[in-house]
């Protein structure tokens, strides 16, 4: 059963473009999607899991149940950081581990849209609003971080936290905003607005996200010959802790009655970390922190382990607790 | 055709606007900003991450007086410390039009 | 009524994605759709309404309505620039009044474009020979302006107008040539040709305008600021010349009896203004011109203004004068 | 007969883009299609020509027929450069005749695709596995084209050739590695994969190839300019060679019995001659060759030749050995 | 190594042409064109607007003698004086091969 | 601010990273690479021919000690012969930080 659905996974165009991907670089190919033809693609993939979002919620309405999984990602994004950071305080010193644990608290759209596409090719679907819960799980471990930063360091003063940039870049970072435009777009234009944009958001979708994952593929590649520096306590770190994320959010899930596909949906936010909104952060802000341990550990090491192995595992997990 | 300096600097991207304030500071009449710079340094190779954007610099350069020229380089010393990079010193003649 | 239309047109996922992009700017959000995609989604557009359009016009053949339609074009592309240059030397010297009304005289193609899918959404259409119209209109106005310059303004000699540059910036410009290729192309493969291409210049039209629109609220966005410096009659200018050439369009509409459709698509092309071809031409043929005026105007105020308002007002009229 | 063929082939979209691309050189309209763009496109097609191509051998599945095809493909792939080199040798140094040769006995992939969209305008279609058999022709070439030079040139030491590097060059270029990848997840995937990614990659690709095809026509317009540098000798090699090869093919294929559909896409392999890999390898281990020649030819003789007269040609030919 | 004069030009992308055409008309051995510069002077900020192309820069240099050098200069200041730019003159060692 | 040089060197990207091992070998402590330049010299035209990228320079400075600098140019020279392409070599003042 496990091992059907991991194959169920892996036998799926866009995961093994994604392993084409990574076997160029490891082949040395020299194949690669020169930008900004990524920014193209992730654009699109924004875009499209918003309006798409945005017209589900304006079917199913603001509700109550809404509402609290909304809250529940924001608990999560600021409760994974802190333990995170603790957790990595054991090996690291405060930069690196306020780097690292924002990473962790915050989300990867694409692993989310993956997981989507893997829950619809089980015939299985979740609600529009864990789009927004993905959207508002993307910041505050930002924030978090930046605050665990200033309790835990003694810096000197000239690089004191901006802390008026730091909240900019935080929650009016591009894929927030697109994400919260396209989501308020999809809900204002209802089915008639969807009806015009499905041909190109909609049925083009899956195949946009093969596309794109063909060079997330190539841009894991490139990294992972750094991933012998990261050092045998943050490989772990990089594969152990997401699951331990995808567990305690299965566990509120079901204390707090989630839908089995919310439920899924919300495990694979929890486990999955930033690369391209934290990174950006931190690289601004904490620039003692070195890019190449938290960036090859997102992209190199939890992106690949979710995109190939934790999508089926928590599926599988949250498959038995909701029978 | 004038002598003056002209002052180049090479950062991380993310680091741009920031050389761009000192340079406003300042006050130079001027400046021209090449986006996209690949390279390698201390830091490890900038390989230009089409995804996080991270590793990748910029290239600036301006044409002052020496004086200003060396009041820029203090004021960008601090950020190359921080941020990495490297600041040029150089002579040219500027065509004055 | 009126008010309905404007709701029903900003209720579009285009244009609101065209606020979007401007929210984008204003909100410092760093969001950027960066070159050369919004070159793909240009001529995208560009090829899918000139392939549509030479669709059109192979079915409907190329009759004596159509020819009469492309002589009001091209007189409207003459007369315009003609009457915006004496409106705007009132207060300007010659060089911007130029460059200005050259701006106006020509056209928008998105503007184009938008106002089409506004029309279609409302189940209405038009003949395809108005791609054609608005092609010839792109041009015409550059000469005049050029002609104009020559008369009023006495330069030195090292700065002649180099009139075959002129000639060749203004009729082989690329977006003039790629809209007649396409309008041929159209016209030549027929009914088999656009079946073929449909799927990709025909389905997914609304979805990559929508798309474009985006970057072009992120281009006017970042013009917004130098509203200011352009000082209130020219806005004054950029709102109600628009508005105004779009009533003598509606009164010749009117007058030779073009189809509603045809009536409204005429006059959005009137009261549209060029921010590429024009702009290129003007820079280089009129360099004492300050573009941070005319690109200002033409992409900060007409355009959003024709986008959000012009385009239902427009309508509104029309809808009043044909019943 | 043969004329409504050649009507019939240039009455389609994609053949009058290019046209309209070549136009645009010639008419110095600035018309360009930045990279990445193009790179966009002709990754979109290898990748859509794979993924089909690997969903059809999934269903016809590997039979000694397949096989059959594969090898005689390769067979040519080593056949042409040889006798190409010698024609070359009557007026060419080793250098040049060495990466002319090695040109034309690789193979184009967009004039493979479309003659492959000429054959289904014609309600004909041909087997998934010729894309594995085009793959298959990319490479060879080069090696051959590289034993020819140690064989005959005499060159210092310091520029002795680099086998390894030839040999990563030749089989582990980008779009050698694309196609094969694609093709083993087309096949792996099989129809749940095609259904899903159809929509992207089969719907739209006579579009994209149009749209890609505009671009192939600016840039074999650029280099029209160099034609007359190239000389009569080379200009004549240039089609007649094609032809020539295209006619071996097509006896190799009635000998071997291929299919109608086989037989055509396969002479059209024999005709076309490489514009990306092998120049790129040229250009790195015969630098004493002058690229202005070989990409010239390839990119400003043969492609538009085979593009607009050899597809119909060698159909023609075919539909009566075939009847 | 042989000592030359590089003379390097920032001017708007429009004019790029002109600016070739000096050189080839002056017979320079050669240049280097990157086409996508953006920057800031008396005309206000280049910001490279992906829609116009109007606001955005190219830079060009040579590597020729002293004298060319100077004739360039020349030719070029009219252009400069119309479309704003600069032009730059400095001292380099050319790498005969 | 230290007195170092500058080396640049121009040529066809397909031999960028040769140029690139050069400086490795040599232990240069960093480098800058420009990828697209074009350009035009003895070889003709460098438009940057979108499809086959054959015909695009790419452009690399960086700045070492004299002594580096010649050994550098050196190691070059074969390949500008081969490949075509410009070194240069100048004086800058170096910010050390
Ligand atoms: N010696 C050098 N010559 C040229 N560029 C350099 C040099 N050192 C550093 N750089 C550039 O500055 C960037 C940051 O340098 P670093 O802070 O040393 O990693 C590198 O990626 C290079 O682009
Ligand atoms: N002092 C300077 N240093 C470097 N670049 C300059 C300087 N002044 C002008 N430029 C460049 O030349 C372009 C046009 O300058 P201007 O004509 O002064 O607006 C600017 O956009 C800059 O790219
Ligand atoms: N005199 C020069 N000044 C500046 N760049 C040059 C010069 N000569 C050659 N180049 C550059 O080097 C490339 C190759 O030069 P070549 O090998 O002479 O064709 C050219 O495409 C230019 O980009
Ligand atoms: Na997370
Ligand atoms: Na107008
Ligand atoms: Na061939």
């Amino acid at each position: 059963m496990g091992f059907d659905l991991l194959l169920q996974n892996i036998l799926n165009p866009p995961v093994l473009m994604f392993l084409l991907g990574i076997g160029a670089v490891l082949l040395k190919t020299e194949l690669e999607i020169p930008q900004p033809l990524p920014k193209l693609f992730s654009l699109y993939l924004l875009i499209a899991i918003g309006l798409h979002g945005g017209y589900e919620l304006s079917k199913s309405g603001i509700t109550l149940e809404v509402l609290k999984v909304l809250l529940l990602a924001m608990f999560m994004a600021v409760l994974v950081p802190i333990y995170a950071f603790f957790i990595l305080r054991l090996k690291l010193d405060v930069y690196n581990a306020v780097a690292i644990s924002a990473t962790y608290g915050s989300i990867s759209a694409v692993t989310f849209i993956t997981a989507g596409s893997f829950l619809n090719s089980l015939g299985e679907s979740y609600g529009g609003y864990m789009v927004a819960a993905m959207t508002l799980m993307e910041s505050p471990a930002i924030v978090v971080g930046l605050i665990l930063l200033t309790l835990f360091a003694k810096r000197e003063n000239n690089s004191k936290v901006n802390w008026g940039e730091v909240l900019r870049e935080a929650f009016l970072n591009p894929s927030v905003y697109i994400l919260m435009g396209t989501l308020l777009i999809g809900f204002l234009t209802g089915e008639k607005g969807w009806k015009a944009m499905e041909p190109l958001f909609g049925v083009l979708f899956k195949g946009m996200l093969a596309f794109f994952l063909l060079d997330m593929g190539i841009v894991a590649g490139r990294r992972i010959g750094d991933i012998k520096k990261v050092g045998v306590f943050l490989v772990a770190f990089g594969i152990l802790v997401p699951v331990f994320n995808a567990l305690v959010g299965i566990f509120l899930a079901k204390t707090f009655g989630f839908t089995k596909g919310d439920a899924f949906m919300f495990s694979v936010l929890c486990a999955s970390a930033s690369y391209i909104a934290v990174p950006a952060a931190m690289r601004l802000s904490v620039p003692e922190a070195n890019p190449s341990l938290y960036v090859t550990m997102s992209l190199a090491i939890t992106f690949p382990f979710n995109i190939a192995i934790g999508i089926p595992l928590y599926y599988f997990v949250i498959n038995h607790l909701w029978g | 055709m004038k002598p003056m300096k002209k002052v180049e600097v090479v950062i991380d991207s993310v680091y741009l606007s920031r050389v761009l304030d000192v340079l406003e500071r300042i006050g130079v009449s001027g400046y021209t900003v090449i986006r996209d710079a690949l390279g390698k340094g201390e830091r490890g190779i900038m390989a230009g991450d089409e995804l996080t954007d991270v590793f990748k610099n910029s290239y600036v350069f301006t044409v002052c007086s020496e004086e200003m020229a060396h009041r820029i380089a203090e004021e960008v010393r601090p950020l190359l410390k921080k941020a990495g990079g490297i600041c040029l010193i150089s002579d040219v003649l500027w065509l004055t039009h």
